[in-house]
């Protein structure tokens, strides 16, 4: 199943190119990432949408009127509190923190498949393709009630691919 | 012959906040649906909706069901599960089919939001167990929690082709391909980004072109088309997969609008044949309201809105509303729907809706 | 530029597909128009039956004659048109309208037709007769049955084949005549079609378009409403009336009913049960006159429920999948169709109100209209069902 | 297959369980849910043979729309399984089975 295309980009393989990525105000510069643990938008649609705006307590996260604009993010008000990863619908919103370790950077994501993985396992961190790029230790498995159902899984991950690894492979059900 | 002020027929999306609307005002309203419950397709969308604080985004559907039957108690609609409307007649009388007899109601005011059909694909095969409608394995999945097999093939990748696949998943299928006939994915790239990190691959210039099996499918044969969407010889793949999900469009439930007697007009961007109608949800027949999926396939975040408007418009022509109240609250659904139907993904079906309000004013 | 053709037809139900079809094969240049699309009227709405047992006995032989044409008609247009010789069975469960059954039955004897009156073995012996017997049955051996939409486009598609030019959404809005004869058909949109002869085959519109050549057609819509049923399995008998059909369709007369029956031959409700190829039944029948008001009332659809179960209560367990409304084109000084040339007007032709029959009488009326129009003769009598007939009844 | 745990929708709720008779057979069902669900849980995909063709069919639209996956329920023909909520010792038929039709064929044989 060969996908390669010309032009390609989230409207053809349903991924965000690099470019589409670098050009959405939504996500930081690396230099930004360098000042700490900040979150990653992955938004690069105008979809009416805005809860990431609502949610944000720091204002960090700016979609204004009207609502299909891309949300505009300010990473230097962004306190990576992460109350935006579960709201958003699109589960398009991440958090990076690429100082977690010398050689380690963490990656957290929106997660709603079972089994859930527990705090400690080793899982295989995915790209956004869904292939298995490395192994993740899950170091936090957050789901309050106020995520509605959403986890919030937080891995590991080698710092050069901090921004590669989106999710876990998914793990098998037990029957 | 029974009677009520304000009939609404389909207990879904629109019609729950269509009855919401006007029960609050002050009018008689009675919802009639065919199902065991209402929240028609609500309690299957178990995702976070889009849009903003105000049509609820971020909260799942299922959610959003429930707390729309609580708002209907507290509101006092009156609601007729199990009850189908065979017919609307002359001075809107309703013809219902209650179990084993038929009642007839009738009304003052009529609002229909039948809601949609699933559009069907043929190819051959298309007829053995196993092919079935997106949305059909969404009930299967979401409501009945029964997986209709293990290994699918969605084909569409709009957004409910797109939505459904991610669902397959959080219930433990295996989503094998999701296939789309154009050169592009149609729905939210979110929706998509999802199922791709989880590692489903979508293949874009793909039809379907038979389906194999004794007596239910086994495999899927799917292969490449040109611009023409005529299949590319040789670009055949055989996909071993038990299911095959139709995502392919809805198409408007509208025989009971085109029974009244509603002026249609024929807009693709909204699905199909429309029941045109003006910027109160009001048809061309006065008292004959229409919202939701009837009215053009949108997002159940638009349905909703447009049943608030259509049960606020209703309950205003009844002297429900003072006039000023009316007009503001009428000006601020408006304003709610609006933000919906813009962006790349919007502006069409704005366009077709302004088309549609434009054919009320045609002889 | 107007464009040029031996005749108009106007009208796209079976009527004028027949016409055009009949023509087309003797070499005529021919154009159709029909303000809708093909089979959009009655000729969509009906029941897809030949029950001649119970036609009018004036028109039973050119109903015969047409059944034997539609016998080779699937071959003819190679378009199935699901022709079936199913016969039909006439039922009563009246004692007063056992005298009307037994008179029609000596009737159709006399013509020489294929029938019989049940014995009473043969009656308690009836499937589904699980009320009590039936006080009076005739079965017809020639009743015919068919798919009324694949009939009209298997004409239509057939006369398009053979040259006729066909347009649909194409309503007529005038027509040109010079010194008392035909010149042309203009359309809605302006449109201008030069034609020495127009044939009016708009069913029960067909008034509309005399009133364009100053002509009074005395055609007017008969409502009729129908529901349909899921599919069954294949009945033996798969096409049933009672013998209220006598009565509310040709007037029948008969004494002895009870208020039941009263208030429902009022409502113009009669017994026509058909069961189509694929297996779904259509009950019928109602007549009302009600202009072009093609809304069902639930008093006749319940009427007709409840009459269909009066006789066979088995029926209860079949889900009604859908039900319409449609309009007879009846002719309401007597009932028959009116056929052939107009008086004075040199070039206009008449194949109109055709009542519960079009389907029926189709073939034929394409045959004859276009013996007609190319030769001047036609090839059985019309005599009876031409337009003078009301003249000369003026007091 | 039955979907016991949900990561949105939690464990599930299900009324009693229930046997159901379907073609001789005993399946066992939940009460509340419907007959197709039953069905498809215990591993059945032909709800039907079409009558003139004698074609396989199952649940296609799940809805009540399509009647696709109509069975003979308590000796009703015709029955929209997907719509239709299971009750204990329902008796389930598939309708238009080749061995039905042979079976029919020969009774009408017999008859003259």
């Amino acid at each position: 199943m060969n996908q390669t295309r010309k032009k390609e980009g989230v409207r053809t393989t349903g991924i965000p190119s690099k470019e589409e990525l670098e050009a959405s105000p939504g996500y930081p510069s690396y230099e930004a990432l360098t000042r700490g643990p900040i979150v990653v938008i992955e938004c690069v649609q105008d979809i009416p949408c805005n809860p990431c705006e609502s949610i944000c307590p720091k204002g960090a996260i700016r979609v204004g009127n009207p609502i299909t604009r891309l949300p505009v993010f300010y990473p230097e008000e962004c306190d990576g509190c992460g109350n935006c990863i579960p709201i958003c619908p699109g589960q398009a919103i991440f958090r990076v923190d690429i100082n977690h370790a010398e050689d380690k950077a963490t990656v957290s994501f929106p997660y709603e498949y079972l089994p859930l993985p527990k705090k400690n396992d080793i899982v295989q961190g995915v790209n956004r393709t869904g292939e298995a790029v490395c192994e993740a230790e899950v170091l936090r498995v957050q789901k309050p009630r106020k995520f509605a159902q959403t986890t919030v899984i937080t891995v590991a991950v080698p710092k050069e691919l901090a921004m590669e690894v989106r999710s876990i492979k998914r793990l098998k059900r037990m029957e | 012959m029974g009677k009520t002020e304000i009939a609404v027929v389909g207990g879904g999306a629109a019609g729950m906040t269509a009855a919401i609307e006007s029960a609050r005002a002050g009018a008689q309203v009675t919802i009639i649906d065919e199902n065991e419950q209402p929240g028609g397709q609500l309690f299957k969308q178990i995702h976070k909706f889009f849009g903003s604080g105000v049509h609820r985004a971020g909260t799942r559907g299922v959610q959003i069901g429930r707390d729309l039957l609580r708002e209907a108690e507290e509101a006092g609609v009156q609601t007729r599960l199990n009850t189908v409307v065979y017919g609307i007649f002359p001075d809107k009388r309703l013809g219902l089919i209650c179990g084993d007899h038929t009642e007839e109601l009738a009304s003052e005011i009529i609002i229909l939001a039948t809601g949609a059909n699933e559009n069907a694909l043929s190819f051959p095969g298309w007829t053995l167990p196993g092919v079935m409608g997106a949305g059909a394995t969404q009930t299967l999945i979401n409501i009945n929690r029964v997986l209709p097999g293990r290994r699918i093939l969605m084909v569409g990748a709009g957004n409910v082709g797109l939505i459904v696949s991610y669902q397959l998943l959080q219930a433990g299928a295996d989503v094998i391909a999701v296939i789309e006939g154009l050169s592009y994915i149609g729905g939210y790239g979110v929706h998509a980004s999802k199922i791709r990190r989880a590692g489903v691959p979508i293949l874009t210039g793909f039809t379907v072109l038979r389906a194999e099996g004794k007596e239910s499918v086994e495999r899927a044969v799917i292969a490449q088309v040109d611009e023409k969407w005529q299949p590319i010889s040789g670009s055949e793949e055989v996909l071993e997969v038990e299911t095959i999900c139709l995502a392919v469009g809805l198409s408007p439930l509208s025989e009971l609008a085109w029974m009244a007697g509603c002026r249609f007009s024929f807009l693709p961007a909204l699905g199909g044949w429309v029941p045109a109608h003006d910027e109160n949800m009001q048809c061309n027949l006065p008292g004959i309201y229409v919202a939701g999926d009837l009215a053009g396939i949108e997002e159940a975040s638009t349905a909703m809105e447009e049943g608030r408007l259509a049960g606020l418009a209703a309950a205003e022509s009844l002297g429900y509303l003072p006039p000023e109240e009316g007009r503001k609250r009428k000006e601020e659904l408006r304003n709610r729907l609006a933000a919906l139907r813009i962006g790349s993904f919007g502006e069409g079906r704005a366009t077709a809706k302004k088309k549609l309000m434009r054919a009320m004013c045609e002889k | 530029m107007a464009k040029k053709f031996d005749v108009g037809v106007i009208g796209g139900g079976i009527i004028g597909c027949a016409v055009a079809y009949y023509l087309s094969r003797s070499g005529a240049s021919v154009v159709l128009f029909e303000k809708n699309y093909i089979c959009s009227g009655a000729s969509g709405a009906n029941q897809g039956g030949m029950a001649m047992q119970v036609f009018d006995l004036k028109t039973i032989p050119l109903a015969l004659a047409s059944s034997e044409l539609y016998s080779g008609l699937s071959d003819e247009l190679d378009y199935d048109i699901e022709y079936r010789k199913n016969g039909s069975i006439l039922v009563t469960r009246d004692a007063y309208q056992v005298p009307l059954l037994e008179r029609r039955y000596d009737e159709l004897k006399r013509m020489g037709l294929d029938v019989d009156l049940w014995d009473e073995n043969k009656l308690r012996r009836f499937p589904g007769g699980d009320r009590e017997p039936f006080l009076a049955v005739i079965e017809s051996h020639f009743d015919i049955q068919l798919s009324p939409f694949r009939a009209t486009y298997g004409l239509a598609f057939a006369a398009k084949r053979q040259g006729v030019k066909i347009l649909t959404n194409a309503p007529v809005a005038q027509i040109k005549t010079v010194k008392k004869k035909i010149h042309s058909v203009v359309l809605e949109t302006g449109e201008e079609f030069v034609c020495g002869n127009v044939v009016c085959a708009a069913g029960p519109w067909a008034r509309q378009i005399g009133q364009m050549v100053g002509l009074d057609i005395p055609v007017e819509p008969q409502r009729g409403q129908i529901i349909v049923t899921e599919q069954a399995a294949d009945s033996e008998y798969p096409y049933i009336l009672d013998g209220s059909y006598l009565m509310t369709a040709y007037g029948v007369k008969a004494v002895g009913e009870d208020e039941a029956a009263r208030k429902r031959h009022a409502m113009g409700i009669a017994g026509s049960y058909a069961q189509d190829a694929a297996g779904n039944w259509t009950i019928g029948s109602s007549r009302d006159m009600a202009g072009f008001d093609k809304t069902n009332s639930p008093e006749v659809l319940k009427g007709m429920a409840r009459h269909l179960l009066s006789f066979f209560p088995g029926m209860k367990d079949l889900n009604c999948i859908r039900f319409f409304a449609g309009f007879r084109p009846y002719c309401v000084r007597d009932g028959h169709p009116i056929l052939g040339r107009a008086p004075d007007l040199s070039g206009f032709y008449l194949a109109a109100g055709h009542a519960g029959e079009g389907v029926a009488l189709a073939p034929m009326t394409g045959k004859l209209i276009a013996e007609e129009i190319t030769t001047g003769k036609t090839s059985f009598p019309l005599d009876d069902f031409r337009y003078e007939r009301f003249e000369s009844k003026r007091p | 297959m039955r979907i016991e745990d949900h990561p949105i929708l939690g464990k599930v709720e299900r009324g009693r369980k229930i046997t159901l008779k379907v073609d001789g057979e005993p399946v066992m069902a939940f009460e509340g849910e419907t007959i197709a669900a039953a069905l498809i849980a215990s591993g059945q995909r032909v709800f039907r043979y079409t009558e003139k063709r004698v074609e396989p069919r199952g649940v296609f639209c799940a809805l009540g729309r399509c009647t696709d996956c109509v069975m003979t329920v308590d000796g009703q023909p015709n029955v929209r399984t997907c719509v239709t909520p299971a009750r204990d010792g329902m008796i389930i038929q598939m309708q238009g089975t080749p061995d039905q039709r042979e079976t029919a064929l020969d009774a009408g044989e017999g008859e003259g």
